[in-house]
């Protein structure tokens, strides 16, 4: 059955390669580890967003500056109950409709009925008025134009949903429209020529989801793919390495960090959590593992959220003796097998944590080590990564493992508000209230006043830094491939856009 | 050496295994239109002979001397240079050619490529061979038939006309009539006599002096791979000069004294108006018989009658299609023992013989020792039981599953043409041990044979089966 | 042509083939590795240096260390224990039912053959890999839900090859002899189907034992599978496969592992066929 | 009329297997995703939104969409309801058909199977035939160690290796992707020389079981040629067993597929499968697990016809 077929194919493989890998400098190839499952932008939204097939009402530049985007300006009203954008004109969509403000105010409010990041803000409603849209807010929120930037909030014509309210194709206005998808792994884009920006330089890009770290090195070194994002640590190594590629790294806010259950009767004393944190060695994991030795994190916030960063505050230190005293003072006795005990218990907790980003399940082997240095016996998880907020929300976690994104949006507020906000966050902080820090959270996400967002900000910080509901252990960088001759690439530190339309091959 | 007319010669040929000798030294010359029959027991080594003319000697064994075949001499040459020979030079007639027939090839495709290939001839010309090969050996009928569906002598016209399909001039047959009743092992010695009358030259291997006389042509005898005798076959099989020859020719049935008859005791066994089927066809129909114990009954009758699957209804294996089996309350639930006609397959296969038989004596609470009498009385040297059946001779194993079946006391014993795959003179003393113990010991045997004549001497009684009417398809 | 006669008369020689004792010898030596694992070189195969990864082999790490710098040899050793009796656990449950069930179809035949083997059809029909990899996510992290699962994926060659053999022994005239000498259905196991189709089991189980080392391996591909930091052959090759190019004799070695003891395997059991 | 019937009964066996898989197969991965740890409105959300997304709101808006909270038996039943109409239903990570998800996959994954069955038949019948024809001789020996060596290395490092070779330092074929008929090399390779280790095996066993034949040898001693011989009755012969264990191959072909997808990026049912898995996607894994068996069936029926065409035997006795 197969045979004919095969041999069919086998036989043009052969006189086929050569072909397919003459030059083809009108287009350029991008490879990365997601897979692109639906046409739904609550789902793929990331993706056409990256890819610039969709685009959001408000942009920001790579330094998180907020510029517009198919909204072309937007403000509050003074008590900021109520925010008014105003929808770009002459934008048509791929399919040749016209955008209007009612299109994008039913894209939005469809975007609002899905989890994303609309959800984060106190949203009454959205509706469309004379060419603008209007969003009226339960509280202030000072956040909302960033939290538009955000790929869930993308805009996409009518005609992308059918009549049941399911995604039946992506059509945006980007510079970039979809010729073919393939679910999960493969998109191909064609170039907008009724743009209403800078046309793309380049006629086409091709996507391909490629789940393994060690085929996209490899793909990046054959030159299968021009640009080719999250590279693992050795084959990062490796690209650096070999001519035809440029490998690059940018520190993105992104942070490795370990959620605590404050409330668990181990870890509800701040100073366990900070034994914890003095008994990892960051620097071993952030040279042996994630292999950038100037990341492993002194705070929470990396120095790319110069905002949020602080760099006065005094680093996270490593001094196991250190730790086992505070233990020691907590009542903490070493058993016969090495293992802390108090009260007939011993000291042990399960880590959850999950094998999508492969440096989780080493670091927190390299965690079980250490811990078991100052006799705390981690018992380690690899699963789902839903696991963490069910466990959050039924209490039963105790400690996880995850790398979050302070960055999804360019102000991080909408996050943190979520993470250490009142009753804490899936992805934050758990059993630990602290009124203080929720007070100026709520300060920082309703005022504009930049002295007044800055001191909140600091009181956030410290208190986060003192008493540890989440122990940073490194920060990110985002790994890139680029092809030597391709010109024009940015990194992008929000991983928010490609800039595929700016790159152009040269010499 | 050679004359002209010479198509094997063969001087001083050894054969051995190592330091030890198997056969030879022999030599012979064997002209055009001459046949060559080499005689002896099972085990003399005459198929020796044949394969070290044909370069097919098994591994591990090597021949010396000088042959010439057709005035080329091959002896130097390597088994891979003398397959050039094989269906051209001279043609082999295979020893069982039911199993020399590719099993999932229809007939006269196995013959057609001889023609083809072999003989070199075009696609028409091969196909019309076959066609001449068909009608002329009587197997019309045949020719879209798989091997398993032919008879054991279909299968060997099968395969003759397969293995002389390009005339060679020099036919070596060996053993060709094993295993084949009377009347089919006839045709096909009819068929090898033919060869040397229309000019061609043949080399049969035979135990059975009936087959010898029949070719005629020079004799040699062989013994433990000695030459015993040689001469013309008609002067050696009338006047022989050998003990041993004397003992070969003694043991052919014909000449077998009759064994004497013994007294019957009472009744073991009676069958009743049974008819035996296999599968949709019913071989036999109101068979009536009743054993009694000391008695020997022999049953005759052509391959394919049904004698084997009556003894499955005997022995209680097959259930008969109608009529009844009654069993004696004399005759235990293992009182019914079965010898088989290839003694290898009736053992397992991978488990010495000694533990088998020390199971067997284990089960019945037979004393080991009184096994062992049993073994040296049929003559079995103790030290062959630390092996595989496959490493013993037919005749031993046969003798030795006489001692297994004895061991388990039985009242019958029901033998399956025990002794149509050994040579004669063991299969005169094999029948005659059975003959012997069961008279001894009070055990009614059922023979089956296809050989009348084995039946005539030996039985007490004999029932001949004839063929049931065949069904039209 | 019958040699049959002639052979029977030269003396048998019943030697010991070399390969089967180097293979026997391997085994043990295999089996002394996983009983005392390692406590065998007195290294704590989990204890890390961050700072001394992917080392090259020298005299403190005799065959290198891994990416977190543990010593590649006590991890080998360790993982000795696991994978092999993973790979035994998983094969024995295997082949006890698929053997026995193989007997009994051949045996039984009729309606009990036609249903085990439309049956083992419908086993061989249900993906095997949704079978395992269901079974590991239902216990996540123990490996004994991946040997049910292999388990339960690969009797199934067992009955099928023990079914074809034994129809064919069973239909042999020594078993018809043993039943009429009054043995019982464990003698006919015993001493003709055991013989004879216990060889060719042995083959199928040594290339299971790969089977379910590199399955282990394949659900760490897909990372399902044992917790850390647990050394096992097949769960250390997918975690050194993003090492392969900085140090590529690391995921070497317990490939090497496995093909040693599949060889070793092989070569004891003489080389049946399949 | 015997090749007719013959092929009839094979195919009304196959088609009661057929309906027992269906059943059978549904069933019993509807009730193994049940008895999975987890909350599957969790797992679902994680699938659809990924981790910088989901959360317990998130979780919870899933659960009342797809009724999660329904009792069990009522979602097996309306499952197989719509089964019987021939409806696979949606998948609940991509809202997508599943029929439609299949049919691409599938396609792609018989692809690679297939290329996959025949790379590994290119490789194993001319080594087993070597090895088979001198069994114990060198060739023997070297293609059973080099069985063993790639019966034990995971097929991810093959895969990697032939990457590495062919793609990277030779630039002859692409490392990952499906864009055309060279992308399927690689893939097929790893798969194929993975497979070939064990049926190189049985071809060799089979040859050399063949080749011990006395109508091997009559063959022979007739005239024919070793080649002829070869040709026209060994190889015949010895396709019977090979080509019944490739029945059996099918089941393992299936799974091997799952890591190559995975290591080529190639957009199949097996890779599809541990994602549904891991997604809680109830009724995408039943689909699959469907497909992927009534596959198994029909691969059956064909590898039960063709023994039926070789051997002609078993025709008279069906």
């Amino acid at each position: 059955m197969f045979k004919p077929l095969s041999i069919a194919i086998l036989a043009a493989s052969l006189f086929a390669s050569p072909i397919a890998f003459s030059a083809d400098k009108t287009s350029v190839k991008i490879s990365a580890p997601w897979e692109i499952n639906s046409y739904d932008p609550a789902v793929s939204g990331f993706a056409f967003h990256r890819l610039q097939v969709m685009e959001t009402l408000v942009d920001a530049d790579t330094k998180g500056v907020l510029i517009p985007g198919l909204a072309t300006e937007w403000s509050a009203t003074e008590d900021g109950m109520s925010w008014t954008l105003t929808v770009r004109e002459g934008v048509k969509f791929h399919n040749g409709t016209t955008m209007t403000a009612e299109f994008v105010a039913k894209s939005l409010i469809t975007a609002l009925a899905k989890p994303g990041m609309l959800k984060k803000a106190p949203i009454k409603s959205i509706e469309a008025k004379d060419g603008k849209i209007l969003i009226q807010m339960e509280k202030p929120f000072s956040a909302l134009p960033a939290l538009l930037t955000h790929n869930t909030t993308v805009i996409s014509a009518p005609a992308s949903i059918d009549a049941e309210g399911n995604a039946v194709a992506a059509i945006g206005t980007g510079p970039f429209t979809v010729d073919t998808f393939t679910p999960p792994q493969g998109l191909s884009l064609k170039r907008n020529d009724d743009y209403w920006g800078d046309k793309a330089l380049l006629e086409s890009a091709s996507y391909l989801a490629t789940s393994r770290a060690e085929t996209r090195a490899l793909i990046a070194e054959s030159g299968d793919a021009d640009l080719v994002f999250n590279l693992d640590p050795s084959g990062f190594a490796h690209l650096k390495d070999v001519d035809s590629v440029t490998a690059m790294a940018d520190a993105i806010p992104r942070v490795v960090s370990l959620k605590l259950n404050a409330s668990h009767k181990f870890l509800d004393d701040a100073r366990a959590r900070q034994a914890l944190s003095m008994a990892i060695n960051r620097q071993g994991i952030a040279t042996a593992i994630t292999r950038f030795p100037e990341a492993s994190a002194t705070q929470l916030f990396p120095p790319v959220l110069s905002e949020w960063h602080d760099k006065d505050l005094k680093p996270l230190t490593n001094d196991v003796e250190a730790a086992k005293k505070l233990l020691a003072d907590l009542g903490w006795k070493a058993g016969d097998d090495g293992v802390l005990t108090r009260d007939g218990e011993r000291f042990k907790l399960l880590l959850r944590t999950f094998p999508d980003r492969p440096e989780l399940p080493l670091i927190a082997t390299a965690l079980q080590d250490q811990w078991g240095e100052i006799g705390v016996e981690l018992e380690v998880s690899v699963s789902s990564y839903s696991e963490i907020p069910k466990g959050h929300k039924d209490g039963s976690l105790e400690v996880a493992l995850f790398a979050r994104n302070y960055g999804l949006t360019p102000d991080p507020i909408g996050t943190t508000l979520a993470d250490f906000g009142k009753g804490g966050g899936d992805w934050g902080a758990m059993g630990w209230d602290n009124a203080t820090v929720i007070d100026a959270l709520d300060k920082i996400s309703q005022t504009s006043d930049a002295s007044v967002r800055s001191e909140n900000i600091a009181t956030v910080v410290k208190a986060v830094h003192d008493e540890l509901p989440l122990i940073p252990v490194v920060w990110y960088q985002h790994t890139v491939s680029v092809a030597k001759d391709l010109k024009g690439y940015v990194v992008d530190p929000l991983e928010r856009n490609y800039g595929l339309s700016k790159v152009s091959w040269g010499k | 050496m050679t004359g002209p007319n010479i198509t094997i010669a063969v001087e001083d040929l050894v054969v051995h295994a190592g330091s030890k000798k198997l056969l030879g030294p022999i030599s012979f010359e064997l002209p055009a239109g001459n046949a060559l029959v080499i005689m002896g027991e099972t085990g003399a080594g005459k198929s020796l002979l044949a394969q070290a003319i044909l370069g097919t000697l098994p591994d591990g064994l090597s021949a010396e001397g000088i042959i010439h075949l057709n005035g080329e001499r091959i002896d130097q040459l390597s088994s891979q240079q003398r397959s050039a020979f094989w269906g051209r030079e001279v043609a082999i007639l295979p020893q069982e050619p039911w199993r020399a027939l590719d099993p999932l090839m229809i007939a006269q495709s196995q013959v057609r490529e001889s023609h083809r290939y072999v003989a070199g001839l075009s696609r028409k010309a091969a196909k019309q061979a076959t066609a001449t090969d068909f009608q002329t050996l009587d197997l019309t009928g045949a020719e879209k038939r798989l091997p398993s569906a032919l008879s054991g002598g279909m299968a060997q016209r099968v395969a003759f006309a397969a293995a002389t399909a390009a005339d060679a001039p020099v036919l070596i047959a060996d053993e060709p009539t094993k295993g084949l009743d009377a009347e089919r092992s006839h045709t096909v010695i009819e068929l090898l006599a033919k060869v040397p009358r229309e000019g061609g030259t043949l080399l049969a291997i035979t135990h059975e002096a009936s087959v010898a006389k029949h070719l005629g042509g020079e004799l040699l005898v062989l013994k433990s791979g000695d030459l015993v005798e040689r001469g013309a076959t008609k002067q050696v099989l009338a006047q022989p000069t050998a003990d041993y020859t004397r003992e070969l020719l003694d043991a052919e049935p014909q000449v077998w004294p009759t064994t004497p008859t013994t007294e019957a005791g009472e009744m073991l066994l009676e069958v009743k108006d049974v008819a035996v089927s296999r599968g949709e066809r019913t071989l036999l129909q109101g068979f009536d018989l009743t054993l009694l114990a000391g008695e020997r009954i022999a049953i005759a009758g052509p391959s394919g009658v049904g004698k084997t699957s009556l003894l499955d209804v005997l022995a209680g294996l097959q259930i008969p299609s109608a009529g009844t089996v009654t069993r004696s309350n004399q005759v235990s639930s293992t009182g019914i023992q079965k010898l088989y006609q290839d003694p290898p397959a009736a053992f397992p296969a991978r488990v010495a013989l000694g533990k088998s038989l020390k199971d067997v004596a284990r089960l019945h609470g037979e004393d080991w020792s009184k096994v062992l009498a049993y073994l040296s009385r049929l003559g079995i040297d103790e030290s062959l039981l630390k092996r595989r059946p496959d490493e013993v001779s037919g005749g031993e194993l046969q003798r030795i599953s006489i001692a297994r079946a004895l061991t388990a006391k039985p009242a019958i014993l029901l033998a399956d043409e025990p002794t149509s795959r050994l040579d004669p003179i063991t299969q005169r003393e094999t029948l005659a041990m059975i003959a012997d113990i069961a008279a001894e010991k009070g055990i009614a045997v059922v023979l089956v044979t296809h050989d009348a004549v084995i039946a005539d001497k030996w039985a007490d009684r004999r029932v001949v089966l004839s063929e049931f009417p065949k069904r039209q398809y | 042509m019958s040699n049959q006669a002639i052979l029977a008369t030269l003396p048998v020689e019943r030697r010991f083939p070399i390969w089967r004792v180097l293979g026997i010898v391997l085994l043990l030596f295999l089996a002394v590795c996983a009983v005392m694992g390692p406590d065998l070189i007195g290294v704590d195969p989990f204890k890390q240096s961050l700072m001394h990864t992917l080392q090259s082999p020298s005299a403190e790490h005799w065959l290198g260390t891994d990416h977190l710098g543990r010593d590649m040899l006590a991890r080998l050793l360790s993982g000795a224990q696991l994978s092999l009796s993973l790979a035994a656990l998983s094969v024995l449950t295997a082949a006890i039912p698929g053997t026995i069930l193989g007997i009994v179809a051949a045996w039984r035949g009729g309606w009990t053959e036609r249903g085990l083997t439309l049956f083992a059809d419908a086993v061989l029909a249900l993906p095997g890999l949704l079978l395992v990899l269901m079974l590991a996510a239902i216990s996540p992290g123990s490996w004994w839900a991946l040997y049910v699962g292999l388990s339960l994926t690969l009797w199934v060659e067992y009955f099928r090859y023990t079914r074809q053999r034994a129809r064919v022994v069973l239909s042999e005239p020594s078993v018809e002899s043993s039943r009429l000498l009054g043995f019982g259905p464990m003698h006919v196991v015993r001493r003709h189907l055991i013989p004879e189709i216990g060889p060719g089991l042995l083959t199928i189980a040594a290339f299971g034992a790969a089977t379910a080392v590199t399955a282990v391996a394949a659900l760490g591909f897909v990372s399902v599978g044992i917790r850390p930091p647990t050394a096992e052959w097949g769960v250390m090759m997918t975690q050194l496969l993003p090492y392969w190019r900085e140090a590529p004799f690391l995921i070497f070695q317990p490939v090497i592992c496995l093909v040693i003891t599949v060889l070793a395997l092989h070569l004891s059991v003489g080389g049946r066929k399949l | 009329m015997l090749q007719r019937s013959v092929f009839w009964s094979a195919l009304a066996g196959r088609a009661v297997q057929a309906v027992v898989v269906a059943v059978v197969v549904g069933i019993i991965s509807f009730a193994m995703m049940q008895a999975l740890p987890g909350d599957s409105a969790y797992r679902i959300a994680a699938g659809r939104y990924g981790y910088d997304m989901m959360d317990a709101a998130s979780a919870d808006q899933v659960r009342t969409e797809l009724g999660l909270d329904q009792p069990v038996v009522v979602q097996l039943v309306s499952w197989l309801g719509s089964l019987a109409q021939f409806d696979l239903g949606k998948s609940s990570v991509s809202g997508s058909p599943i029929a439609e998800e299949l049919k691409t996959q599938m396609g792609y994954s018989l692809l690679l199977a297939g290329a996959g069955l025949l790379v590994s038949l290119l490789i194993a019948i001319p080594v087993g035939i070597m090895a088979g024809l001198k069994p114990g001789g060198w060739f023997d020996r070297f293609s059973l160690a080099a069985s063993i060596f790639f019966r034990a290395i995971p097929a991810f490092a093959i895969g990697v290796v032939l990457m590495l070779g062919f793609a990277v330092h030779t630039k002859l074929l692409p490392v990952a992707g499906f864009k055309g008929p060279e992308y399927l090399v690689l893939p097929a390779l790893t798969l194929g020389l993975g497979l070939a280790a064990v049926s190189s095996r049985v071809i060799r066993d089979a040859v050399s079981e063949a080749m011990s034949a006395e109508w091997r040898l009559f063959s022979r001693t007739k005239g024919l040629s070793s080649k002829l011989t070869l040709s026209r009755h060994v190889l015949r012969n010895a396709a019977l067993p090979v080509v019944a264990y490739v029945g059996v191959q099918l089941a393992f072909l299936i799974e091997g597929v799952v890591i190559i997808e995975s290591v080529f990026a190639w957009p199949g049912i097996g890779h599809a499968l541990v994602h549904a898995i891991f997604g809680r996607d109830v009724p995408m894994v039943q689909g699959t697990a469907l497909a992927l068996g009534l596959m198994y069936v029909v691969l059956n029926l064909i590898v039960d016809l063709t023994c039926h065409g070789i051997d002609p035997r078993r025709s008279k006795t069906a």
